[in-house]
């Protein structure tokens, strides 16, 4: 087998195997539902309902504002309790509709499939359609679907990369999507393909799920348009740019977007959720997510509607085991921890990880002694130390020379470093100030 | 205009007082300097040819110097080499006196050197190495002795490096044979 | 500065410790570095720059209602060189030993800050007496940097002060004391310490 | 009823993982694999080599302490094993013989004004070690190059005793490789004994624990450089491989010159940094006044690296690439 990958990159432990063998289960709605205006990249969509009033599973609640936008829809039927800021897991207070359910799922009247045969939608169709249903990246990024599948005319797109990587250690949501849903993925591709023009897709696995590849290899044996491309496990892997530059050599320009070299890159999740939505009519109300970690009794895959509270499911996947230290949205790696687990599913949560008090690690912070480890992995070809020096010392535009807002913040060099410096987190910092400066500058 | 006339004025006066002070200062302190040079000079040759009286110059250069050495006769002693060469760090000058049949080198002065303080510059230091250069025989050159030697093993024709500054002493030697085969070409 | 007499004695006070050229402005350093190998050099050049400083002061203050302001820089140089070039003569006719120890650092009294920088900060503005206890400060204040420096390199580097032995045998000498090197170690250390004395002494 | 939310989970910026990795644990490991040169300096050299390493070692962690409290900083840092490194790299680059007084001054020197004037680890610019040692080279110059033989080889005249780069470069007298590999030769502490140094170099290499470039550039630099002239007129210069195994190249190369606080961090800068100092070395050797010169390349290089980082940004993953 023919395994690709990028240079650089590390190998955490993985530890899917702690969820990896349990089936997707349907977690039905709980009592309360807490939905945030604002789960995307772009601007926050506007309230259109008051309190009080009924809302029917799939209604469209929040209306998008630009291009860069995405709506929001009820993913329960039942009463506004009341519109009000609530903690989300981006750590900030969100203006949120927070809905009673009613336990009915009541279906919008208006919800049904724009046409009944999947594949004679037209991109323009697509477009809309998937636009409408408020669909954006479910592998953690959120950033509106619509937009990627809109690329500007004079960067004609040649190719699809399904991404099923999931460097991340601990998810294995994407794995058992690819396991249950085979066939669907393979419609939802070929409409991407469809709707952007391209000609070929890929579909990038790790080595580390064997059985999702020869799988694969078996369904699509003489298809010339789809090619199963075997990869090394190595994390990032599933980042967009070391996937384009692993599977095909090309590089994503700094500061650029994949469709720049000719590449639509789309999570399995979200191809999934464009195919429901085509075939449903139904928006985007519900996700596939990993429960998991040594600080969780049972963990599990769940399909989980957007809204749940975090503490509804970690109850329903046997509460806490042990002592647990660290509540987490999304993976080990570029999971934002959460003080509390009062907040909400959005759609960016792609896990939600309980690490035991044990396993955080408690390592004492020395100087940077310029071992080069960080260097030496990041993914993106950076000199992670140097940026951080720089940042530290408020040079904030010395350090965007050198690639400070190239960062991908995947962690590699945090996570290598014996310093136990938290690069990651200057840099952020680092980020924040130079736009901070920017905008101050403009005025 | 007129502001520029007065600013060389002024500058024209300073400069014309100042040299004419300093012009009065060259020459009262002119003959004191020759003096002190000569002296410098007239004491090496003195400590290098024993017995040597007077001397006179037969070549003059700025970096090579000859001087015949005489007894209170005028009878011909010894020559006195004054010669720069290269050394460690920078030039090292010195003076040295060899007999009038060319045949034995009676004591060497270093004159001036930057070489290392400590290691190098032992070679200005009677007795860490000039001691080695008394009454060397140089019909064939000078020569370092392989290994360190008390002196009266020492061949008649061998001097000893010191000890950790085998560079400065292998410059002196050189600088010395270098000298020897330009005085045989001036005196025959 | 309430009387005149406080005034004449802070002119001449502030060069020696709280305006020291050496160790607070650090001025003169091609000299402060280069001849400190041995207290006598630092003595020599010391006297030579005192020489030089007080009789430029002296010249400039008395003229300097006559030099135009264009060409003040050029007349100053002027004056300097004249006493640098006699200070350098007289070395080399009366004392050969230490002018050949100095070498070019005699005659690079001219370039050294601190002469410019006094004449056209004080001695261009003020009178005669005024100009003369500063100069004298500011040498002095060089002269004490200077054998500062050179004590510590002499000893530590030679065993010996002003060519007397002080440390006996079993003193290792330190021979990087008394290279360049040792001289940026020693001037780092003085500047150090005096630095910390100076917080110190606010702070009280 | 609502149900009880549970809170008072840690926060902190992603990642959530951590790497084993852990400054003391490098320094340790590189403090295991330097018991190697150590242990043949005791061998070759017996009671002096214990002296000297002591004595190295606790004036280093001495000065470090002083310092830690004068700057009121974690006293812990004293146990990173950064001192302890020092201490035994400058121990192992010092002549058999030299008097302990003088060890106590370098490793002062090596600590306070090669680490600590600085700021302390990770923030000096130049190899501790090796600033102690070049000041006790500039101090005592007699002393620094005054050789004793080994214990195990009875000289007739041991009075003084030529290392073998003095032997070749002033009297032309080449050690046999024997006794290189094995270090029954005169030089300082830790360079006599090639092979210990190349297993424990290949040893930190396979953990990583210093870049490979570093040793690569510098011998090949040597090996090539040395090669040359060889062919060009072996009756005048040494074989390649003498150059290589006589003196403190490879403890410079493997230990000295992979300081990771002192050595670039990019790429590009680490190879620049390696054939510089190989070619110094080469120069100082074949052409320069001293017989050795790894000590002064390998500082001369360290001078460099601010610049070199500063210099040889690689290129960024899709750099360059339109937009």
């Amino acid at each position: 087998m023919n395994k690709k990958t990028f240079p650089k990159g590390i190998h955490p432990p993985d530890k899917k195997e702690l969820s990896k063998d349990f089936k997707t289960e349907f977690f039905p709605a709980p009592s309360t539902i807490v939905i945030p205006l604002h789960q995307h990249i772009g601007a926050p969509a506007e309230p259109l309902v008051n309190k009080k009033d009924r809302v029917l599973k799939g209604q469209k609640i929040g209306e998008a504002k630009g291009f860069i936008s995405a709506p929001i829809h009820a993913s329960v039927s039942g009463t506004v309790k009341s519109i009000e800021p609530h903690l989300t897991p981006s750590g900030k207070k969100i203006m949120s509709v927070i809905i009673t359910n009613d336990g009915e799922d009541e279906i919008h009247p208006d919800i049904k499939p724009l046409k009944d045969d999947i594949s004679s939608y037209s991109p323009e169709e697509v477009r809309t359609a998937v636009r409408d249903a408020g669909i954006v990246g479910l592998g953690g990024a959120a950033f509106p679907t619509s937009v990627k599948l809109s690329p500007p005319k004079e960067f004609p797109v040649d190719t699809v990369i399904l991404n099923g990587a999931e460097c991340e250690p601990y998810l294995t949501t994407d794995y058992r999507l690819m396991l249950e849903k085979t066939d669907e993925l393979i419609i939802g591709a070929e409409i991407l393909k469809e709707t952007v023009g391209a000609s070929k897709i890929y579909i990038g696995i790790e080595d580390n799920k064997e059985d999702l590849i020869s799988l694969y290899a078996e369904k699509l044996k003489g298809r010339a348009d789809f090619e199963v491309a075997p990869l090394k496990t190595k994390y990032p892997q599933g980042g967009e740019k070391m996937l384009v530059k692993a599977i095909l050599g090309r590089e994503v320009p700094t500061g650029g977007l994949p469709f720049h070299v000719g590449v639509l890159v789309q999570n399995v999740g979200t191809t999934y959720a464009v195919y429901e939505t085509l075939k449903t009519g139904m928006p985007l109300i519900e996700r596939g997510l990993t429960i998991t970690g040594e600080g969780i009794k049972t963990p599990k895959n769940l399909s989980v509607r957007i809204g749940t509270m975090f503490k509804d499911i970690v109850e329903f996947s046997g509460g806490y085991a042990g002592n647990p230290g660290k509540l987490i949205m999304g993976g080990p790696m570029m999971g934002i921890s959460q003080y509390t687990d009062n907040v909400p599913v959005i759609k960016a949560t792609s896990g939600i990880l309980v690490l035991p008090d044990e396993e955080i690690p408690h390592k004492k912070e020395y100087p940077c002694i310029s071992c080069n480890s960080c260097v030496d992995h990041c993914p993106m070809n950076l000199v992670p130390t140097r940026i951080v020096k720089l940042a530290q010392n408020k040079l904030f535009e010395e350090s965007k020379k050198w690639g400070l807002l190239d960062c991908i913040e995947c962690g590699t060099c945090s996570y290598v470093c014996p310093a136990n410096i938290p690069l990651v987190h200057w840099i952020r910092y680092g980020k924040n100030e130079l736009m901070k400066l920017r905008k101050k500058s403009e005025k | 205009m007129k502001s520029r006339i007065y600013m060389v004025f002024v500058l024209t006066f300073v400069a014309v007082i100042s040299s004419g002070l300093l012009a009065y200062f060259a020459v009262y302190t002119q003959p004191y300097i020759e003096k002190n040079k000569k002296k410098e000079i007239d004491k090496a040759i003195m400590e290098v040819i024993p017995g040597v009286k007077q001397s006179e110059p037969i070549v003059n250069e700025s970096k090579f110097k000859i001087f015949k050495g005489l007894d209170e006769k005028g009878e011909i002693i010894g020559y006195a080499v004054y010669t720069i060469g290269t050394g460690f760090q920078d030039m090292i000058t010195v003076m040295f006196g060899i007999d009038k049949d060319l045949k034995t080198l009676f004591s060497l002065k270093v004159l001036d050197q930057k070489e290392t303080p400590g290691l190098g510059a032992k070679i200005t230091d009677d007795t860490e190495f000039l001691r080695f250069w008394k009454n060397r025989n140089i019909e064939e050159g000078i020569r370092l002795a392989k290994h360190l030697k008390e002196m009266k093993e020492l061949k008649i024709n061998e001097v000893n490096a010191i000890s950790g500054a085998t560079i400065s002493s292998r410059a002196v030697v050189k600088i010395i044979n270098d000298a020897l085969q330009k005085v045989k070409k001036e005196v025959k | 500065m309430a009387s005149k007499e406080n005034s004449y004695f802070s002119d001449f006070i502030k060069g020696l410790w709280k305006e020291n050229p050496v160790l607070v402005q650090f001025l003169g350093m091609c000299p402060t570095l280069a001849v400190t190998n041995a207290v006598v050099n630092a003595i020599a050049m010391s006297a030579a720059v005192i020489f030089v400083l007080v009789a430029s002061a002296i010249i400039i203050s008395l003229i300097r209602k006559f030099i135009p302001a264009q060409v003040r820089i050029a007349s100053f140089i002027v004056v300097i060189a004249t006493f640098v070039t006699m200070a350098d003569r007289y070395l080399a006719a009366f004392y050969p030993e230490l002018s050949k120890a100095l070498g070019p650092f005699i005659p690079l009294i001219v370039v050294n800050c601190i002469i410019l920088g006094r004449m056209e900060a004080f001695a261009s503005k003020n009178n005669v007496g005024r100009s003369i206890l500063d100069a004298l400060g500011m040498s002095f204040g060089f002269a004490i940097g200077l054998l500062l420096m050179s004590t510590f390199r002499e000893i530590l580097g030679n065993g010996t002060w002003l060519g007397y032995e002080v440390l006996g045998n079993w003193w290792d000498k330190w021979m990087v004391m008394i290279l360049p090197p040792g001289a940026f170690l020693t001037l780092g250390t003085i500047v150090g310490v005096s630095k910390f004395l100076q917080t110190k002494f606010k702070k009280a | 009823m609502e149900k009880q939310y549970a809170s008072d989970f840690k926060i902190s910026s992603s990642p959530h993982l951590r790497g084993k990795e852990s400054v003391p644990k490098i320094m340790y490991w590189v403090v295991g694999i330097l018991m190697l040169p150590v242990a043949s300096s005791i061998y070759f050299f017996g009671m002096n080599a214990v002296r000297i390493l002591l004595i190295s070692v606790i004036v280093s962690l001495l000065t470090e302490y002083i310092f830690l409290v004068s700057r009121k900083k974690d006293i812990s840092l004293l146990f990173d094993g950064s001192a302890i490194i020092t201490g035994i790299l400058l121990a192992l680059t010092l002549p058999p013989g030299l008097k302990s007084s003088y060890v106590v001054i370098g490793a002062f020197v090596s600590i306070a004004l090669g680490k600590q004037v600085f700021g302390g680890l990770g923030y000096n610019m130049f190899n501790p070690a090796l600033v102690g040692r070049a000041f006790l080279q500039a101090s005592f110059p007699v002393a620094m190059t005054t050789w004793i033989p080994p214990v195990i080889q009875k000289m007739v005249d041991a009075k003084t005793f030529a290392t073998p780069l003095g032997g070749f470069k002033f009297s032309h007298i080449l050690t046999p490789y024997k006794n290189l590999l094995i270090g029954n030769t005169g030089g300082s502490l830790g360079e006599t004994s090639a092979i210990l140094l190349i297993v424990g170099g290949i040893i930190l290499l396979i953990k990583k624990y210093i870049d490979w470039k570093i040793p690569t550039g510098i011998l090949l630099t040597v090996f090539v450089l040395e090669g040359g002239l060889y062919l060009i007129n072996p009756e005048k210069y040494a074989n390649p491989l003498f150059h290589i195994l006589a003196g403190g190249l490879l403890l410079g190369a493997f230990f000295m010159a992979t300081d990771m606080v002192t050595s670039p961090i990019t790429p590009k800068g680490t190879w620049i940094y390696a054939v510089g100092i190989g070619v110094l070395v080469v120069l100082i050797r074949v052409f320069g006044g001293l017989p050795e010169g790894v000590m002064y390349s390998i500082l001369i290089m360290n001078a460099f690296v601010p610049l070199l980082n500063r210099y040889t940004r690689p290129k960024i993953l899709g750099e360059g690439g339109k937009k």
